[in-house]
């Protein structure tokens, strides 16, 4: 399985990882009922992420892809399993790190957030909000020093002349400079590692395509690695060298973005994949389109979690939950009837 | 030793006889350190033994009971009537924001807020009392009319309270009013008005069937907060105009320093002020469809 | 703070704010010159008692011959002195507590949580009362004055509090504070350089508004006979205009004056307040597009 | 064919501290009988108040300051309050965009969806409630849950129900605000299959407002690209995603990745948007422009070409 693929060249393993929320019931219920029911966010998920490579982990809302994202940081915790990070020849499980170990690898891991009108501190200036983790890392230098790494970071997100950015504020930026300031805010310290949540999706559509070069850019000159979440598989396609695809807490396909999107196995993948929109009015195609929605991750249902939306369900879908297996060719795949047809 | 309670229990005048006030002290737990005493208190509160009343010498209980219904009285008129004119005012002042009957308005209201609840009373005795002599300056019945007929003494009654319902609606409204406009101005941002208004709806209709339900839920909740202020109010009015309800009790009981009275009262305006807001709770989950009891 | 003077300009714009700023400015201005007063408002002229507004007394004269406009201005002091520093007891009690209730959410949030919740709904006039009337019995060398201060203080930071916490617990789900915990900033840190610069203008709202319940609470305590007697203050001259049965007599000029005074002032607080409030918060603000 | 709705020379605009920002200006369309209309552009744009115009349902900041929406021929700018009225929702309906807010939460989904019906017809309340429950279940919700409250739905069923209540009096135009903008992509293309089986179905005619081309590409006859409150561009949507003319419409097409192409970055255009406040005096695409030249500093001329296609460009 997975387990036995360890390899030196993967800077992030997760193995089974698992993060339940508490529900919130009232007090009285609390009491009478004695059962605690838990938010499968991620239910027992399995992945690497190799060394230089953009990894992309699609999904719809709902489906634990951010929790993934959050609980790699430990912005939330973890329930169980166990999340390597694997640098300089040092491991160190990122699961169970204390919140010191945490705070000391934390610059070697950096997240590139969704929205640009709310990650950025409102009441910043671009050179605070690009010097604080420098500071607050209490990374030596003289104050031209500081100024020269700021600089820097601003003109590798393509913020140029830097100079006439660093008095403003987010509110002076449009959508497309405050990601970049965001992104350059998560490139300051030198990180290995960086998580992009939904980096594009608040981004007007014409500025889209910077942003994503400049991440493909730090990837090409080896500075770090990624792990892309997004809900879009046409992102993916133009990104992402490998692509997992979620499904209520569990990943349901795993193999590279050619691969995945040209022959995709799972029959949620290929249904999704059948429906993403083209921009082109003359394509013509098969629509495979499913009924109802994603199940309620706090009742999962038993058996294969796809099943009742499932076109080529069959009894054992019911019973049996399908392990993830390899298809041939690193082509992972979590269903017992993949090489069936979808009438 | 002023302020000493057990001094109070002498006679003026007379010499007291240390060892008796020394008895005394021991018998109401007074020679205890101040802490003692609160624990004590909060003990035996949570058993319902409210304590003994120095001044009236009956069980503290006993007196507040006697005297709660005339505040339930006043209290439960003003705030029906404060509720219902200050939410309809700020219903009208959001819809019409930034006009001249939303400017009137809560200028008038801010200018009610601002008073010391008593102050207002004292303008209200001296115009419509001592000026015009139209209505009782104070207290809740007359004596000679302790034989009349039944709509004679309602009327009595009637008259004894106009002054003091009119002080405590004043002071509580605006805080009502404010409250309704606010969260009227906030629901008028929603996307559902704008589906209203598309529907072809006129705007009174947009504003009945539409933002007034919705401006209302947010509001309900603050009358329970709002009871709190409302104690102080009539607490004050009860003062001014010597009405013998529980405000009128706990004056007293601060000039002639009965503790245990007091403290009782305290729990007793606690415990209705929660109970309040209780009853608040379970309203609000009942025209909330959003919010199910569990 | 650098944005001052862009606060400035957008506040100046509103009149309500002018006008209350106006009002507490005047006050101010009377307080810090009282020493001008025509009189000296504690000496007693047994000649000239019950006297209606006249030349030489603007305001008329009380019971006892104390010149009333002389001991308006005195009054001023008391009443911005204990509306301020009970503020500030508040204040400070209602922001950390606010803070800490909205940050840890799990047992020390609970729990304040409900500290909050409980004096948030207690009647509070009564606590107060309950609080001066034990002190002043207890017979510590504190005086009434600060015993008022302090229990004003202590019983009017759940409002204060209330507003931190719930905009602590929005700020703190905000992205950015995320990104500050991504970079490694410390709980302490992410409190005070993110969220308190964020929630700045709302607690300062609050804060003012607090100030005019404080000035209100001084003068009811004042009238309940639980102020300092030896202190002239508003609430002191209504006390004893009503205990010297002003009301019944129809000496208007010792009841009404320090009422209005008292009116003015409140409202001068109260509309500072709310146009802070109103020019920070965008929901109240008018939808641009 | 015959236009239901024409938009001549539409002007909006929105007082900021006493100065206009034109948010709209001067923009022409029309839309047909059965016919769908996409109005696409970016944030800022102006796309959605083009829609609020056409119903006048404008913020208060914000006014028509010229030009003419003839909707059958009336003017809908200078109609009567009262015969607007009677317009909203009988003749034109809107779906919004955010389902979530454009549903009153307190109020249950059947009595939203009678409530024009009541309104606009001589129908009694329990007449509508029974027409309403067959709406519910015409977009494919059972209809017992009519019953329930807007927050026991899910996004896309919200969407599904705003779609029931805009079809509540039989309008014959329907605008939609960005009507799947939030959805997951297979809920997404439930409610696009939805409103082309209910178009066909009903003879309708829409305009639907988004940013996002590819959804055009997949349900419009017609397009109409807006670039800081001015149209660009409008055509048949095969022609234009073809062939565009307009080279702000060629940049956002080549914005968007697709699948089926090759695996490469979309390509992006330089800059951003004009503040409208002050916008450019020529072509307000100018400064972002590959192909702008000299003659770019003036107003281009608006080009009505023989195939029906309109662009406003020099260069074309």
């Amino acid at each position: 399985m997975l387990e036995a693929m360890t390899r030196m060249d993967n800077i992030l393993e997760v193995r089974d990882l698992k993060v339940w929320f508490p529900v919130r019931t009232g007090l009285l219920a609390g009491l009478f009922k004695g059962e605690e029911k838990f938010v499968h966010a991620v239910d027992g998920i399995s992945f690497d992420v190799r060394r230089g490579e953009i990894f992309c982990l699609v999904g719809e809302s709902g489906c634990g892809k951010t929790t993934t994202a959050r609980s790699i940081l430990r912005l939330v915790e973890v329930t169980s399993g166990r999340i390597e990070f694997n640098e300089d020849g040092k491991r160190i499980d990122l699961a169970s790190a204390t919140r010191q170990e945490i705070r000391n690898i934390r610059p070697r891991i950096q997240l590139i957030f969704q929205d640009p009108y709310e990650s950025l501190d409102p009441k910043l200036a671009v050179l605070e909000q690009l010097s604080e983790p420098l500071r607050v890392n209490k990374v030596k230098g003289t104050r031209q020093e500081i100024m020269d790494r700021v600089l820097r970071a601003l003109s590798n997100v393509e913020l140029i002349p830097p100079e006439t950015f660093l008095m403003r504020y987010p509110h002076e930026l449009s959508g497309g400079q405050r990601q970049r300031v965001g992104i350059a805010s998560s490139m300051i310290l030198g990180p290995s590692f960086l998580i992009a949540d939904e980096p594009v999706s608040m981004v007007d559509v014409s500025m889209r395509a910077d942003i994503l070069r400049i991440m493909l850019h730090i990837k090409q000159r080896g500075q770090a690695s990624f792990l892309f979440i997004t809900h879009d598989f046409s992102l993916a396609w133009s990104i992402g060298d490998r692509v997992a695809v979620m499904y209520c807490g569990k990943i349901v396909e795993l193999a590279t973005a050619f691969d995945l999107i040209r022959a995709p196995k799972h029959p949620y993948t290929r249904a999704l994949i059948s429906v993403v929109p083209v921009p082109d009015p003359t394509y013509e195609r098969k629509r495979i389109i499913l009924t109802g929605e994603a199940p309620d991750p706090i009742d999962v249902p038993k058996g294969c979690r796809f099943h009742p939306r499932c076109p080529i369900a069959k009894e054992r879908c019911k019973t049996e939950e399908p392990e993830i297996r390899d298809a041939g060719g690193d082509h992972w795949v979590a269903c017992h009837f993949w090489q069936d047809p979808i009438p | 030793m002023p302020g000493d309670p057990a001094r109070l229990l002498i006679p003026r005048g007379r010499a007291i006889d240390p060892s008796i006030m020394e008895r005394m002290r021991e018998f109401y737990g007074l020679d205890k350190p101040i802490p003692i005493q609160l624990l004590a208190y909060i003990v035996q509160t949570f058993q319902l033994n409210l304590g003994y009343s120095f001044y009236y010498k009956a069980p503290v209980g006993q007196v507040i009971a006697a005297w709660l219904p005339n505040t339930l009285v006043l209290v439960g008129i003003s705030e029906a009537v404060a509720i219902v004119l200050g939410f309809s005012v700020g219903a009208i002042a959001g819809w019409k924001r930034g006009k001249r009957f939303d400017i009137i308005s809560t200028t008038f209201g801010l200018t009610t807020w601002s008073m010391p609840t008593f102050w207002l009373g004292i303008v209200l005795i001296m115009v419509f009392s001592v000026r015009l002599g139209l209505f009782p300056v104070g207290g809740v019945r007359t004596l000679e009319l302790q034989y009349a007929n039944i709509f004679q003494q309602l009327a009595d009654l009637a008259a004894h309270l106009i002054l003091p319902v009119i002080t405590l609606t004043l002071v509580s409204f605006a805080e009502y009013l404010l409250i309704m406009r606010n969260s009227l101005v906030d629901v008028m941002t929603e996307d559902f008005v704008l589906t209203a208004r598309a529907k072809g709806l006129t705007e009174q209709r947009v504003l009945r069937d539409h933002v007034i339900p919705n401006a209302l839920l947010p509001s309900v909740t603050t009358i329970a907060i709002a009871l709190g202020f409302i104690v102080g109010g009539a607490l004050q009015t009860e003062i001014i105009f010597s009405y013998p309800g529980i405000g009128m009790l706990t004056f007293q009981a601060i000039e002639f320093r009965d503790y245990a009275l007091l403290q009782g009262l305290f729990f007793i305006d606690a415990l209705l002020v929660i109970i309040a807001n209780f009853a608040a709770d379970i309203i609000y989950t009942y025209i909330d469809p959003r919010v199910k009891l569990q | 703070m650098r944005n001052v003077s862009g606060f400035w300009k957008v506040y100046s714009a509103n009149r309500k704010g002018v006008i209350g700023l106006g009002l507490v400015l005047f006050f101010v201005g009377v307080a810090v010159f009282a020493g001008l007063a025509p009189f000296d408002p504690s000496k007693v002229d047994a000649t000239r008692t019950w006297l209606p507004p006249n030349r030489v007394n603007w305001l008329g004269t009380d019971w006892f011959g104390h010149d009333l406009f002389s001991q308006m201005i005195h009054g001023t002091r008391v009443s911005l002195f204990v509306g301020v520093f009970a503020t500030l007891i508040s204040a400070i009690i209602g922001t950390m507590i606010g803070l800490l209730s909205g940050y840890y959410t799990r047992l020390i949030g609970e729990f304040l949580e409900r500290v909050v919740d409980f004096f948030l709904v207690i009647p509070y006039l009564p606590l107060m009362i309950v609080l001066v009337a034990v002190f002043e019995a207890t017979e510590i060398p504190i005086p009434i004055l600060w015993i008022v201060i302090f229990a004003i203080g202590v019983t009017g930071w759940s409002g204060t509090a209330r507003i931190i916490r719930s905009q602590v617990l929005t700020v703190k789900e905000r992205q950015f504070v995320d990104r500050a915990r991504t970079i490694g900033a410390s709980d302490m840190r992410i409190m005070i350089r993110h969220i308190m610069p964020n929630v700045f203008p709302l607690v300062f709202a609050n804060v003012v508004l607090t100030v005019a319940g404080a000035v209100l609470a001084e003068v009811t305590l004042d009238f309940l006979g639980l102020g300092d007697i030896t202190t002239i203050s508003w609430g002191m001259m209504l006390h004893f205009a009503l205990s010297n049965n002003a009301m019944y007599r129809g000496a208007w000029w010792w009841l009404i004056p320090p009422g209005l005074a008292i009116i003015l002032l409140v409202m001068g607080f109260t509309l500072i307040g709310y146009s802070v409030e109103e020019i920070s918060n965008p929901r109240l603000r008018e939808k641009k597009f | 064919m015959t236009a239901l709705l024409e938009v001549d020379g539409l002007k909006t605009y929105f007082r900021a501290d006493g100065e206009y920002v034109k948010a709209v200006d001067d923009v022409s369309f029309r839309v047909n009988k059965g016919e769908s209309v996409g109005l696409a552009g970016e944030s800022g744009c102006g796309k959605t108040t083009v829609a609020l115009s056409l119903m006048r349902l404008l913020p208060s900041n914000a006014s028509i300051q010229g030009g003419r929406i003839l909707y059958e021929g009336q003017d809908i700018v200078s109609m009567s309050d009262r015969r607007l009225r009677k317009t909203r929702w009988k003749e034109i309906s809107i779906v919004f965009q955010g389902a979530m807010n454009a549903l009153n939460p307190v109020k249950r989904v059947v009595d939203q969806i009678a409530e024009p019906m009541i309104l606009h017809g001589d129908v009694s309340k329990p007449a509508a409630r029974k027409a309403a429950e067959r709406l519910v279940e015409l977009v494919g919700i059972d209809k017992t849950r009519a019953k329930e409250y807007p927050h026991e739905f899910s996004g896309g069923m919200r969407q599904r129900v705003m779609i029931a209540m805009a079809l509540a009096c039989d309008p014959r135009l329907v605008i939609l605000d960005e009507p799947t903008t939030a959805l997951d992509v297979m809920t997404k293309t439930q409610i696009q299959q939805l409103v082309k089986n209910i178009q066909k179905e009903l003879d309708l005619s829409t305009i639907l407002i988004t940013h996002d081309l590819s959804v055009i590409a997949e349900t419009c006859e017609k397009v109409a690209i807006m670039y800081a409150g001015k149209l660009a561009e409008y055509g048949d949507v095969v022609s234009v995603f073809k062939a565009p003319l307009h080279p702000y419409t060629e940049g956002l097409i080549k914005a968007f990745p697709n699948i089926r192409g090759s695996r490469e970055l979309p390509a992006s255009i330089p800059g951003t948007p004009p503040n409208l406040l002050h916008p450019p005096a020529g072509c307000r695409f100018a400064p972002r422009c590959p192909i702008a030249g000299k003659e770019c500093e003036a107003l281009p001329p608006d080009k009505t070409l023989e195939t029906g296609r309109f662009v406003s460009c020099w260069k074309r």
